[in-house]
């Protein structure tokens, strides 16, 4: 069975990658596998500087789901090309970085100083982070400003740009057009939605920062959604995410019209869920009738108006 | 080393109100496991794991066990499962105490409802170590009290509770000046216990043990950070801890 | 303890209330409970003409939640007001017609329609039902046609207007505010998220109608986010829904600013849930030290900006 | 009249491949069902529930039976639950097969896969009735037949199984031609078979019962329609149907 995937930068064994904030730079879930047997690895979002993140409770359940705010933690780029690339590098598996800045200059700076190490195979910005709001979040909800920092951070690499759009928008069609014609490579989608709980003992929100992002099994369906209307406008490839948890959860995804998958949530519950879904993919693909993963790509898509009302 | 394991449950006991202890089988986590350190177990339904710590454990049997309270909806769900089921669990995590210096000391351990299940797998890996145990355990009530003789066991146990309906009445602070000199402590409970006993042997080298909201459990995701004492950052209480030393980390 | 709860048209001994759509027009619930234990009842959707809906299947499992594309089916108002409305008026509870329409004169013409009986208490605005494109979806996700079809609505009626607000949008607080500022009497919020689920072996969408809403306690963090930040910036009323299934969840509803709440989903599941949550509610209030609904409303909220990451 | 009630599995047998019997008790449910109505099942961890049907019952022991196989996530759950535990149920729902002109007449029974458990429990009322009964049981293969010698006990049976491993090789209206005459027939199964028996028998006057995917289950929720042949609307099949008149409805 034909696993393999070929994306822009991304020459992938399988389609099957953690997600970024999910598997830090990889060392912990190392100890549990191979790490070369993975598609990629998307690292944890990295700005220009250290940033400390937020206060603590960070995370929170949620059914079929979680919070998070852990408001972007990370050593700063260099560190991060420093200390962390090199061990990533050491295994046979794609590299993705990923961006997170609070201004357009910040977004440029980080993707050039990756520019500096020769294992970095793509770039994914995240536009989209929720829970960082100086700013940030204006890139991930309005087009243009999407469009203005991706054409600014393609200026400034000569790495792939994959764009992590949010789900939190009234049109996510507009923003993945808007990137895609700034001159981004691929898209990859989506990051969470923003939500919140509310701690009953003490009367305040659960989470120390009020509102967190909403991963987990429980956004699959808006994941799902998005990501075939996408598909059907645009003609870059689309990395999915969004509470995928099995390898029929791939094909679903595959399905709808993503062309590889990344695994967040899930790594929490299961530490080895990217390898025994990388184990188990073959089965489904054959027993649903595929022979690779290409063949299934966008092959649930109806090439109708999306709406059959009756009246 | 870390493992993801199957543990299957020996033994369930009720030990003290809504509060129940499972004896697990795994011989991966009794041959690795060192005092302080916490399993991360897997219940079904939910999506994050729930931490606890390991209460004792017997190598030659390949024995675990874990003493957990009820108190959402979590622990309700792992104390429907019932001996000869089997739990997933990664394990054992995080950094525990560090007893190489303890050899004929005295040692004082604090602990504050689940906060002292550790405090027993440590109390009896100090006294094999030949230190002299000194007990403080904290309850709110008489229904709550588990682990009173064992602790007895390993030496002068002083058990305090809120509503003094067992033992001395009041915090685990209003006993300290009992129970005479010591070289250091070990303490696990609430955080605001913890604050209090650090504020108050803060001339005595010791050790806390923390909790926070966990997401990963192995250091990945930076749910359960600290801030350190000198201001430069954040600890992680899943790697980095849960034990740390009292003048390490600042408790707000 | 005292559990009544007084809003605009609606003098309610109980804030629960089952949610529309999801609880027909009350006949079949009648026979599990009597419905004069309810706070209100929400009536299914009602258009100017009968509406058959959409293909089937119009329903799908999810994680936690369910899709659904039902598609607006339903008698007509007049059929609705003749045959459906005398019967929830034999029960001691208030009623609330909720409208939906795909042009604003449809909206107008409905509500209309309610002022010809005296049994209805409110009406509910549906600006915001993902499964009717002609032009309904487009109310609920753009503050200027949501605050028009409000304004209309609320010089052909002289009951008070509850607007249904959507989740779909990247702003709901501007379409709150725009409402609000149309004369809104009180906002209901939220209705469903749009989703998708795949069928694997047919390799097609699993709901007929492709998309559907996506209700359950999967969507209940984000419902608590948005009321949160909605209650802040408006001072009309909000009945809360989204996910709701324990007097604990209605508790977090109401500190997050709900005033009263409604129950969809979770009556398939029990069709005793909103008796039995009634029933629990005074525990649960007593618990967290509570004396009365409206002591709580809004209790969570922190009033300060929502942001404290710490760079 | 509806109830939402506990029931108490009794005996849990597998009666073929993935295909569970389950006799439950509760005198509501065992005095009010009539023959095609069925129950709606919580599932723990699911929201919604899952339809099952009566396969037999007994209103002086209060035993219900049903006959199901794992299709998904749903059946799969409800195949771990074990005798002593209860369910928690919906029902008696639907309008179920009309018995009453059936007296003395021969009565034909199709069903195919799980469309055949109600018929079960219809063909036995149908013999209380002096009906005389002729059954097609259609199934996948030999390792899928279940109920076989319960059917025989009835009345004439025939057997299909699309690979032809047992009884008669493949589809039920393969056999139509051999059963002889009969009054009125009965039929529930996969929409491909409902559609060729409505074909097949279309001079006959005849019952058919459908399956829909459901949300409440009581006709509240609009989820579970069929279109009327007369192009007039739609019908609910958990409360107008399951069984509606073959010419009734328009199969697609
Ligand atoms: C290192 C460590 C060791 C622990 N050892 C023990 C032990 O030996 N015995 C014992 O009874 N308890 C122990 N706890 C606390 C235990 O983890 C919580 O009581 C448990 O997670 C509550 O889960 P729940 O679903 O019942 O409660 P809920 O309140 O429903 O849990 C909701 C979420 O909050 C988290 N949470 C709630 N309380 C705590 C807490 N005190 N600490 C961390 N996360 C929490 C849960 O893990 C879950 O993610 C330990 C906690 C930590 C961090
Ligand atoms: C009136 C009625 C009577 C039934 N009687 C029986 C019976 O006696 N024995 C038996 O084995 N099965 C019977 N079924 C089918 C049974 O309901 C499904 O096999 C079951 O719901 C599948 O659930 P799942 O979670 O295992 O499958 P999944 O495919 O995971 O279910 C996902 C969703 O689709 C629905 N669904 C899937 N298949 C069907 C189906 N065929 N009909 C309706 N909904 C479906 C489920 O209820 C659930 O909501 C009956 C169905 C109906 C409508
Ligand atoms: C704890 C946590 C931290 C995350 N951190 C980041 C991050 O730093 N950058 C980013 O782009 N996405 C981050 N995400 C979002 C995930 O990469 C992913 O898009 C989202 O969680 C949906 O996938 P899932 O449901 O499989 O988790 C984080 C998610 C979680 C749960
Ligand atoms: C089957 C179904 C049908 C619904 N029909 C309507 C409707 O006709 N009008 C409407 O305003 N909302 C409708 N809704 C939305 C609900 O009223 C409610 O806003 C939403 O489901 C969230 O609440 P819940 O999670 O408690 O179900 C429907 C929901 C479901 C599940
Ligand atoms: S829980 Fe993930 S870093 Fe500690
Ligand atoms: S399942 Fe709700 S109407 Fe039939």
């Amino acid at each position: 069975m034909n696993l393999s995937v070929n994306l822009p930068g991304l020459s992938m064994k399988n389609p099957i990658m953690p997600a970024s904030g999910c598997f830090g730079f990889g060392h912990e879930y190392s100890s549990f596998f191979d790490l070369s047997t993975l598609g990629a690895v998307m690292m944890k979002s990295a700005t220009k500087y250290e940033r400390l993140g937020n206060p603590t409770p960070r995370v929170a359940e949620t059914s079929s789901g979680m919070l998070n705010a852990i408001g972007l933690q990370n050593p700063g780029v260099v560190k991060i090309i420093e200390s962390e690339v090199p061990f990533l590098a050491t295994y046979d598996t794609c590299v993705i970085a990923n961006i997170a800045g609070s201004s357009v200059e910040e977004y440029e700076y980080v993707a050039k100083s990756f520019n500096q190490t020769d294992h970095v195979d793509a770039l994914e910005l995240n536009i989209s982070c929720p829970n960082v709001k100086e700013g940030g979040i204006q890139f991930g909800t309005d087009p243009y400003m999407a469009a203005y920092v991706t054409e600014t951070v393609k200026k400034a690499t000569n790495l792939p740009v994959y764009v992590k759009l949010s789900p939190n928008v009234t049109d996510i069609v507009a923003i993945a057009k808007a990137v895609e014609s700034a001159g981004a490579d691929g898209l990859s989608m989506i990051n969470t939605l923003t939500g919140m709980r509310m701690h009953l003992p003490s009367q305040k929100p659960l989470i120390a920062n009020k509102t967190g992002g909403l991963s987990g099994p429980a956004i699959k369906p808006i994941a799902i959604r998005m990501i075939y209307e996408v598909k059907q406008q645009v003609s870059i490839p689309i990395i999915g995410m969004g509470g995928i948890a099995s390898a029929e959860d791939v094909l679903e995804f595959i399905l709808a019209g993503a062309n590889a998958v990344a695994i967040g949530t899930a790594n929490f519950n299961n530490p080895l869920i990217c390898p025994e879904i990388i184990n188990e993919l073959p089965n489904v693909l054959n027993k649903y009738g595929f022979n690779s993963i290409n063949e299934a790509v966008g092959k649930g898509i109806i090439h109708e108006p999306a709406d059959i009302s009756s009246s | 080393m870390i493992n993801k394991v199957n543990m299957v449950i020996q033994k369930k006991t009720i030990v003290a109100k809504g509060t129940l202890e499972f004896v697990l089988k795994n011989d991966f986590i009794s041959h690795h496991a060192t005092p302080g350190q916490f399993l991360h177990i897997l219940i079904d339904g939910l999506t994050l794991r729930r931490p606890v710590s390991i209460t004792d454990l017997d190598k030659s049997s390949g024995e675990v066990t874990i003493v957990f309270k009820i108190v959402g909806e979590g622990t309700k769900k792992l104390a429907t499962y019932e001996p000869r089921q089997s739990i997933d669990v990664i394990g054992p995590l995080g950094n525990g105490f560090d007893i190489k210096d303890t050899h004929q000391k005295t040692v004082l351990l604090i602990g504050g409802g689940i906060g002292i299940p550790p405090l027993y797998h440590l109390g009896k890996r100090l006294v094999e170590n030949d230190a002299k145990i000194i007990s403080i355990l904290g309850y709110q009530t008489k229904e709550s009290v588990f682990y009173e003789r064992e602790f007895q066991a390993l030496g002068d146990t002083y058990v305090v509770t809120n509503d003094g309906t067992h033992g001395y009445q009041g915090l685990v602070t209003d006993v300290l000046s009992k129970v005479g000199s010591f070289d250091t402590f070990y303490t696990c409970g609430p955080t605001p216990m913890l604050k209090a006993v650090k504020e108050r042997l803060s001339n005595v080298d010791g050790s806390i043990s923390l909790e926070e909201r966990m997401g990963c459990g192995i250091g990945a995701c930076l749910a359960c950070v600290i801030p350190t004492s000198d201001g430069e950052g954040y600890r992680k209480i899943c790697q980095d801890g849960p034990v740390f030393h009292a003048k390490e980390v600042n408790l707000s």
